[in-house]
């Protein structure tokens, strides 16, 4: 049974392809010039005609325009495909695939595509690469004809399913054939099968699919199915947005102890009223960039890479910095800790104004690398990778802090000096040393925290500016000199603004936020994690 | 020769629109460098007296006022942002100086003493929505902005526009944000929500400053594709774009009066100018340099053919004046004080530049009166003689809004 | 039981079944201790038996998990905040003395005088000479003329502890609670401190925490003798001193 | 061990210190006695470089260290009890004792056993944070604390004030035991008169700033110091 | 008895601060009046409105310094009262403008025109006399600090958690009137007035008025703030300040000077805000914004703190060199000023005014030791 449908399927399959490419091979040039010419609408009917004609080479070509790499050289109106090769582009004739030599854009004319074109393209490259020997393309096509189903897309797609080996891409088959009946002049049984199909997907594709349907169906009981099915899939759906919230919470916490965490070591330990710790963030940020833009120039291949090069580098600029800071300024002002605000302040200005002049006032482009960019799915779940590593970054650095502080006699020694200076002195503690490397590590910290901000803010010299004030409320709202409170204080903070933002608005759930934090304070006065005991007083 | 004409320049240089202003500040440099290569104006050279008003609004009138009364400036070039031109607004009238304002804003308003050479909203917003709809089929619309007067005036002629096309209320989500908003992880989502009705969506920004560099970055992260929910800006442009991988952006759009893009001899001139000026091969330029090239130009253009820096007549002369744009056309300062500006729409490219998908047939007039909102429909401004009326009131016949 | 609810009425301070503890460690174990109108005690007892910890509770600075604590028969201090207390009339002088470093030695006393509290009072108040004439004696009791006008920063420790009794006599309580007050003083000092609390005594009630035994001598009051945080023994100090538990863990031999 | 000579010591314009000597060796007990106030404690900072000196010397083993940091010169054996405790309130009881560990190397990074055994409390309260502790208890982690830096020179500031007798007694014991043991010098500054005679092997007399009587245990006379300490 | 408490805290050095300030008020503006421009001590407009503005700032650092510095509460919100101050004296001046509006509208002000305002919202009401404007503008400000002050100083709320608290309250200050909806102009804030009790703005004459009322009303809080601070209330203070447990123990109610205090100093910034918007032009919400506030720390701080005349100082020092830098080294000002702060915290821990008794007491201490 299972062999005799794949045959059908495979032979009728051929057959399409023999029956079109017999009949319209010699037009194939006139099918891509037709590409060429006109306005988008007259676009869009070369390519359904392009598509019509089966011909093998339609694929690449549509690809390329899709991708902005189809061109007609001015010398000669001949169609060429441009694939970027160094600063020039190598050239292959569009038609007959054969290598062209190569050219520069200024001697091409490139052939325009608006986003509906490249929507258009996509589901006509989808129907064409259903049977494509690589699983991802497979995977693709069938996701790109579900979003944008395509009645003539049937029979290849029929064909497809039949020919398909792999579960999951024969599931994700059957459901864009299930998207693809909806919209088909298919029975009423066919439709309302579909609709159960598509409803079990269950995610936000086929809701959009389920809602296109409720709007185009006139039959009104595939119309009630349809909308039973998107109410199914609605209810779904609500039950993992506030998981979804969680996540951003969480993740949006995470942002905001990275940007805290120093500042808990710089102020909430040392009590230095740190205005210039955004700096220090931006001093990290900037690191990223210049570390991408050599990497850019001199070592592509290591882009990847550029990340984990720049958090030593970071770590190391802005903590050498903090350390001159500490050693020029701030040992002058122990005892004295509300000058240090003052000292600091103007210390910022300095090092924004100094960024400015060297890197210039506007943004700086840091790149994200393969492994941070895109998102997974986890269930209805979207987490995109690079907020996911954030999340597991910022962790990292806290537990590595937590041992230093805790573990280590340099924690020990950090955490006496800072409590009585001329005690730990006496003790035999190399004050001026743990003072300096405290400082230090407190800014290297927000120099890592820097880097990986850059990946979600701007890389401008009022970077650190942004999260000075928030840094400041989450070290202060977990509890001054705690660390557990800064991280409970941040991912506290994260996910009440999460959850506030979709019924108060963004605005209004900031503003909330802050109420809650002034309220919150009343009740804990010394915040989330006081310390507590006689000497506190 | 003359003492030297003095040319002000009001842009900040420090605080939070440095980002933006900064760049304006060298264009300004350079093009006044420039006019004195040519020998100046009336026989006397330009100098430039740059003053710093940090991003402070207050600041920013009391600059005005040292450039004008101080160091008695024969025109200012300056601002961006409503609130800062409000703010430098009386001082202008007051000393009767001239201002160049070169950003696009939400219009309502026209001074006597004000030029805006940045677009109106009838000159970036409504092209670009008839744009998607027309080309993209776009049936559902997202009007997210940062929570300030410029993006709620837009939007709320685009949403009076857009009903009157016919769009119904539940398909227009309107979305407001803090200024330097940063995490935009739930907004995406929700837009992504709103995108999945089963109807063509898109999303009209009107996101000002910082915060569309991590808004585009999430809009990257979270496969938002420009072919599924495409988003057009009106406060993106170049500069903006030199700070973002603009890979995961492609498609995305801009509707601006200009785009470095922009293949014309006059334009490809500007840009080498502007890169050897700036000593950077690899420096963009942008829509509101481009206001500031042509305002300056006008500006030459009113002092030659009054003979005099002496305000009243400069701005009298300046009606009428016509200089060559960057995008290949010519630009006429209006009776309104506004400019006539082409309309270009744009994709964001990989390489950070925009690509000119569509631009409007002609050079569209600037509507500094809206016709969308109630209470300006009937305001016109005319600032020629015997009208010379900023809000003159067709209806009533009066100047002075109501004009009761 | 009837017995104590009798007394209750006629004592100072009452303190009944008073337990304090920090993250499970008792440092008052149901503590009871009376003070009667006009008496002088002694508290002594080992380093951490709660002699610290009692006064906390009875200025209100730390609340008891149970027990009550009453003054002067109808104030049920557990329910009060350190002003308040202060305001009914107890007052103390603490073991790390605690003065008000920027300010003079005669206006530390000033402000501790009793008398004005209240804001609005203190705005327009004006100095009267009664106030100055106390502040004068207070200055030659605690013999500190001399450094009057002087920083209270820069005094040395036993000063400080000289200028906090110093305040204590000027809040003019009707209890007076005092932390070790001789610590660090000479001997002849620690005399002179037991003549002065002893004559203090005769117009108010005093509670002295002190481990200078022969300061504690000198006072010849009653002595009671706190061990972990619940009283050990009560008498003279010849009888207290006898106690082979008192010995064992606080004299020592 | 400990050399100090004519040194001179200013708060501000006021005069703390004036031309003062002193010295202390090894196995010997040093006791400095006066009133409040006349300088007994600056001259423990001056010696451990917690207040810098105007004029004069310091010199530990003949070498002069009158510049140096106290780190420094605790790295040379100099170990402080100091007057009002000066806990580390937020470390632990065995934090604090860690904190002794600095100066010393890397096979001295034990607790002595001393420590313990002279203050017992210490050892059922090593997770319980220094400044909850009370005022005695404070005292004795000082004491333990100092101990704990393995110290060629000790100076205590009252290291009795706010002790219960009988540890006092025991402190008495442990700075007889240290003493025999003839690896330390002690620098005690006591207003406890009977303590101050059980201990002192020689003494000094303070005041007004300035050094009045000196001798050994031998010319202690008792009746004129308690003459220099009262008024 | 009120001119007892108000002399009481009136030293020597006070007494020529106060009329130092009451001449600058009153000579400046009497010379642009009376001169004739081309008179070489003619002062321009434009000169008396940043006198007049420096004098705001004065008196908004004094009123920093009063909580800061005597009372030890490190404000990070006073930029608040000052905006809220200047908000309720905008909402008057918008009144005024009238039917002269862009769109003539007699009720509405321009921007409730444009946003569809239909109505006055209830809050715009009695602003278009000046008396209710002028209670406002104390009330307003006091009324918020009262209400935060009672309830911060009850829990005990101290040190930098009440410096966050006042920080987070002026945060979302500016948030909340960013925002359209609120009804006051969203981020274009009120400009563009006319008239002031009607006179124009723009006058000289009104300048000048303007000028010579902020250096009255500076006066009046320096006398103000030197009897509260010189009286025995002010010796409380300052021992609250530094030992607030302490004080409890002997029985005072702690709350209570503080709260005393804190509106005090509200209402001075409110008064403060409120002559300052007529000067500048504008009230806008990043007047709210963090940044301002912890600058008026600064002024306080380079000035010094815990003196009466230090804040002043400092105000105009720092101001006069953002005002001088800006137009002056537009490009590289903030490195001017940056350092400027640094050296203050350096050089001069007790701010400009302690240079004064440095140097003195260097000239005590080499007198002292002379004889030795
Ligand atoms: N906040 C706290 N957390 C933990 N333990 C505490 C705290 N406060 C006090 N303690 C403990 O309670 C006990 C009693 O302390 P208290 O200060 O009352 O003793 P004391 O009798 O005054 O001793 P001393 O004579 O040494 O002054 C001590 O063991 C102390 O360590
Ligand atoms: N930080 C300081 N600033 C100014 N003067 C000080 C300072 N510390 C101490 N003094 C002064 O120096 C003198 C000596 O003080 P010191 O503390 O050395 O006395 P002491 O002998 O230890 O007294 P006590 O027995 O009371 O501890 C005192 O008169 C004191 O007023
Ligand atoms: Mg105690
Ligand atoms: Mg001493």
């Amino acid at each position: 049974m299972f062999f005799l449908r794949l045959l059908t399927g495979v032979s009728s399959a051929l057959a399409v392809v023999l029956i079109t490419a017999t009949a319209w091979a010699a037009d194939l040039q006139t099918l891509v010039t037709n590409l060429t010419t006109g306005g988008f609408g007259d676009r869009e009917k070369a390519i359904s005609e392009l598509v019509a004609s089966g011909e093998a080479r339609a694929a690449p070509i549509l690809e390329a325009l899709a991708a902005g790499q189809l061109y007609v050289r001015k010398a000669d109106n001949v169609v060429v495909i441009g694939k970027a090769d160094g600063n020039k582009l190598a050239l292959s004739e569009a038609v007959s695939g054969k290598p062209a030599g190569s050219g520069t854009e200024a001697e091409l004319d490139r052939v325009r595509v608006n986003n509906r074109l490249r929507g258009v393209i996509e589901a006509a490259v989808g129907s064409l690469t259903l049977m494509s020997p690589d699983a991802r393309v497979r995977r693709d096509a069938a996701d790109s004809l579900f979003k944008r189903p395509d009645p003539t897309a049937l029979g290849a797609l029929d064909a497809a399913i039949a020919a398909e080996k792999d579960a999951r891409i024969k599931t994700a088959f059957q459901e864009a054939r299930a998207a693809v009946v909806l919209t088909s002049d298919a029975s009423k049984q066919d439709k309302l099968a579909a609709l159960e199909v598509v409803r079990d997907k269950g995610n936000r594709d086929a809701l959009s699919v389920l809602q296109a349907a409720i709007n185009s169906q006139s039959d009104p009981e595939v119309k009630a199915a349809a909308t039973a099915a998107a109410a199914s899939v609605r209810q779904t759906l609500a039950g993992w947005e506030a998981a979804q919230n969680v996540w951003y919470g969480i993740s949006l916490g995470s942002v905001l102890l990275l940007a805290a965490i120093g500042l808990a070591i710089t102020f909430g330990t040392m009590g230095v009223i740190n205005m210039a710790h955004g700096e220090m963030v931006m001093l990290g940020a900037y690191t990223t960039f210049v570390v991408q833009d050599i990497i850019r120039t001199s070592f592509p291949h290591l882009f990847d890479a550029s990340l984990l090069i720049a958090l030593p580098l970071a770590f190391l600029v802005a903590g050498v910095v903090g350390i001159a800071i500490e050693r020029g300024i701030i040992r002058f002002l122990y005892g004295r800790p509300l000058d240090t605000l003052l000292a600091t302040w103007g210390l910022s200005l300095v090092l924004q104004q100094a960024v400015r002049s060297i890197f210039g006032p506007s943004n700086r482009e840091v790149g994200a690398p393969a492994f941070m960019s895109g998102a997974f799915q986890l269930g209805q779940l979207t987490i995109t990778y690079g907020r996911l590593w954030i999340v597991v970054f910022s962790l990292l650095v806290f537990a590595t802090l937590i041992l230093v502080l805790r573990k280590t006699p340099l924690g020990l020694y950090m955490r006496a000096v800072t409590q009585n200076r001329p005690m730990a002195s006496a003790m035999g503690i190399r004050t001026p040393r743990v003072d300096a490397l405290t400082f230090g590590l407190g800014s290297g910290i927000a120099g890592l925290a820097g880097v990986a901000l850059s990946q979600i803010d701007n890389v401008s010299p009022n970077l650190g500016q942004g999260y000075i004030i928030d840094s400041f409320m989450v070290v202060v709202f977990g509890g001054v000199g705690n660390l557990f409170g800064t991280l409970v204080g941040a991912t506290a903070l994260g996910i009440v603004n999460k959850f506030l933002e979709p019924y108060a608005g963004a605005v209004l759930g900031k503003i909330l936020v802050l109420v809650f934090i002034i309220l919150f304070i009343q009740r804990r006065p010394r915040g989330l994690f006081a310390l507590k005991g006689r000497s506190v007083e | 020769q003359g003492a030297p004409i003095k040319v002000g320049v009001l842009h900040s240089l420090s605080g939070t629109m440095a980002i933006s202003e900064t760049t304006l500040k060298d264009v300004m440099l350079m093009l006044i460098e420039e006019q004195n290569k040519k020998g100046g104006v009336l026989g006397r050279k330009l100098e430039a007296v740059v003053v710093d008003p940090a991003s402070n609004w207050p600041l920013f009138a009391e600059k005005a006022r040292e450039l004008l009364q101080k160091e008695k400036v024969a025109a200012v070039f300056g601002c961006w942002t409503s609130v800062s031109r409000k703010s430098v607004l009386p001082v202008f009238e007051e000393l009767n100086g001239i201002l160049f304002y070169p950003v696009q804003y939400e219009g309502e308003e026209s001074s006597r003493n004000v030029f805006y050479t940045g677009a109106a909203p009838n000159q970036q917003a409504i092209p670009a929505v008839d744009y998607l709809m027309n080309n993209e089929k776009v049936q559902r619309w997202v009007l997210a902005g940062t929570d300030y007067v410029y993006p709620r005036t837009t939007n709320k002629i685009l949403e009076a526009y857009l009903k009157q096309k016919g769009v119904k209320q539940e398909d227009i989500m309107i979305n407001y944000t803090p200024f330097g908003h940063s995490d935009w992880q739930s907004i995406v989502a929700e837009i992504k929500k709103f995108g999945s009705a089963g109807k063509k969506t898109a999303v009209v920004s009107t996101i000002n400053g910082d915060a569309n560099v991590p808004f585009y970055k999430e809009l990257g992260n979270a496969g938002i594709k420009a072919k599924d929910i495409p988003v057009v800006a009106f406060s993106v442009g170049e500069e903006e774009l030199a700070g973002i991988d603009t890979k995961p952006l492609l498609g995305h759009l801009a509707a601006w009066n200009y785009f470095q893009s922009v293949k014309n001899p006059s334009n490809e001139a500007f840009i080498k100018a502007w890169q050897t000026f700036t000593k950077n091969p690899k420096r963009v330029t942008n829509d509101p340099m481009e206001a500031h090239v042509i305002g300056f130009n006008m500006w030459i253009e009113a002092v030659k053919k009054a003979g005099t820096t002496d305000p009243d007549a400069v701005i009298d002369a300046m009606i009428g004046i016509t200089v060559p744009n960057l995008s290949g056309g010519y630009s006429a300062m209006m009776p309104n004080h506004h400019i006539t500006k082409p309309v270009l729409i744009g994709e964001i490219q990989g390489n950070g530049q925009f690509d000119t998908v569509w631009q409007t047939p002609g050079l569209v007039v600037a509507e500094e009166w809206s016709p969308y909102l109630p209470d300006s429909k009937d305001l016109i401004a005319d600032w020629r003689k015997p009208m010379n009326c900023g809000n003159f009131n067709v209806v009533s016949g009066k100047c002075g809004g109501k004009g009761k | 039981m009837s017995m104590t609810e009798q007394r209750s009425t006629s004592a100072l301070l009452y303190l009944s079944g008073v337990t304090v503890s920090f993250d499970g460690f008792k440092a008052l174990n149901n503590l009871s201790l009376l003070v009667e109108p006009g008496e002088m005690r002694a508290i002594i007892g080992p380093n951490g038996a709660g002699k610290t910890t009692m006064m906390d509770v009875v200025t209100g600075k730390t609340r008891p998990d149970e027990g009550e604590v009453v003054f002067d028969g109808k104030a049920d201090l557990t329910k009060l905040d350190e002003a308040d207390i202060a305001t009914l009339g107890i007052g103390r002088k603490f073991q790390k003395p605690t003065v008000f470093e920027n300010h003079t030695v005669r206006d530390n006393l000033l402000l501790a005088l009793a008398g004005l509290r209240s804001w609005y009072k203190l705005l327009l108040a004006a100095p009267t000479k009664a106030e100055n004439n106390r502040l004068d004696e207070i200055l030659s009791i605690i013999r500190m003329e001399p450094q009057q006008h002087m920083l209270a920063a820069r005094l040395s420790h036993g000063q400080k502890q000289w200028l906090e009794i110093g305040m204590l006599l000027a809040q003019d309580p009707k209890l007076l609670l005092v932390d070790e007050p001789v610590a660090g003083m000479t001997d002849v000092e620690t005399e002179t401190t037991a003549q002065v609390l002893r004559e203090i005594n005769k117009t108010h009630s005093v509670v002295v925490v002190e481990h200078d035994m022969s300061f504690v001598r000198a006072l010849g009051v009653k002595v009671t003798v706190l061990h972990e945080g619940s009283m050990l023994a009560e008498g003279t100090l010849d009888q207290v001193s006898a106690d082979p538990r008192v010995v064992e863990v606080y004299l020592g031999r | 061990m400990l050399t100090v000579q004519n040194i001179n010591l200013f708060y501000g314009a006021a005069q703390a210190l004036r031309s003062v000597s002193l010295s202390a060796n090894i196995g010997r007990v040093t006791c400095l006695l006066g009133r409040n106030g006349v300088g007994k404690t600056s001259l423990l900072r001056a010696i451990c470089g917690l207040q810098p000196i105007a004029s004069g010397s310091i010199s530990l083993d003949g070498q002069d260290v009158s510049r140096l940091p106290p780190y420094d010169r605790a790295r040379r054996g100099v170990a402080l009890v100091p007057q009002g405790r000066e806990i580390f309130p937020l470390l632990t009881v065995k934090e604090n004792l860690e904190t002794g560990f600095a100066p010393v190397s890397r096979d001295h990074k034990k607790v002595p056993d001393e420590v313990f055994e002279l203050f017992p409390v210490l050892q059922s309260m090593l997770r319980r944070r220094g400044g909850d502790l009370s005022g005695g208890q404070q005292q004795q982690l000082a004491i333990g604390r100092a101990l704990t830096m393995r110290p060629k020179l000790l100076v205590l500031d009252e290291p009795t004030e706010g002790i219960q007798p009988s540890v006092i007694k025991d402190i008495g014991r442990a700075i007889t035991f240290l003493r025999q043991r003839g690896d330390m010098a002690i620098l005690l500054v006591e207003q406890y008169l009977d303590f101050a005679h059980e201990l002192a092997d020689d003494f000094a007399v303070m005041d007004r700033g300035e050094i009045v009587m000196s001798g050994t245990r031998e010319t202690f006379d008792t009746e004129a110091v308690r003459r220099h300490m009262t008024v | 008895m009120i001119t007892r408490f108000l002399w009481q805290g009136m030293g020597p050095s006070l007494r020529v601060a106060v009329l130092f300030v009451l001449a600058i008020g009153i000579i400046l503006p009497l010379l642009n009046q009376l001169m004739p421009a081309s008179n070489a001590l003619y002062v321009p407009a434009w000169v008396l409105q940043l006198i007049g503005k420096y004098l705001c700032f004065a008196s908004l650092a004094l009123a920093v310094d009063l909580v800061w510095g005597f009372c030890g509460i490190l404000t990070l919100g006073h930029a608040a009262f000052f905006a809220l101050g200047g908000y309720c004296m905008g909402m008057y001046l918008m009144r005024q403008i009238g039917s002269r509006g862009q769109y003539g509208n007699p009720l509405l002000p321009d921007f409730m025109v444009f946003l569809n305002y239909k109505e006055l919202p209830w809050f715009w009401h009695g602003f278009d006399q000046f008396w209710f404007a002028a209670i406002m503008i104390v009330l307003v400000p006091s009324l918020l600090a009262l209400a935060l002050g009672w309830f911060a100083f009850r829990s005990r709320v101290t040190g930098v958690y009440l410096s966050i608290i006042t920080q987070a309250m002026t945060f979302a200050l500016m948030l909340a009137f960013f925002r359209n909806d609120m009804g006051l102009g969203g981020n274009n804030g009120m400009t563009d007035f006319k008239d002031i009790l009607g006179f124009s703005v723009q006058s000289d004459a009104t300048r000048a008025t303007l000028c010579f009322a902020s250096a009255l009303v500076l006066a009046i809080f320096l006398v103000i703030s030197a009897a509260v601070v010189g009286s025995r209330f002010g010796k409380a203070l300052t021992a609250v300040r530094d030992a607030e447990s302490r004080m409890r123990f002997l029985g005072y109610r702690v709350e209570g000077y503080k709260l005393f205090v804190f509106v005090l100093s509200a209402a001075m910034a409110g008064i403060a805000g409120a002559l300052y918007v007529p000067q500048v032009g504008i009230i806008n919400p990043s007047e709210f914004s963090p940044g301002n506030s912890i600058e008026a720390v600064l002024w306080v701080a380079v000035g010094g703190r815990g003196t009466l005349i230090g804040p002043v100082i400092g105000a105009f020092l720092v101001n006069w060199g953002k005002t001088y830098l800006t137009g002056a080294l537009p490009e590289v000002w903030l490195f001017a000023l940056g350092a400027l702060f640094i050296a203050v915290t350096l050089f001069l821990p007790k701010g400009v005014v302690g240079l004064w008794s440095q140097i003195r007491s260097r000239g005590t201490t080499r007198k002292a030791k002379v004889p030795a």
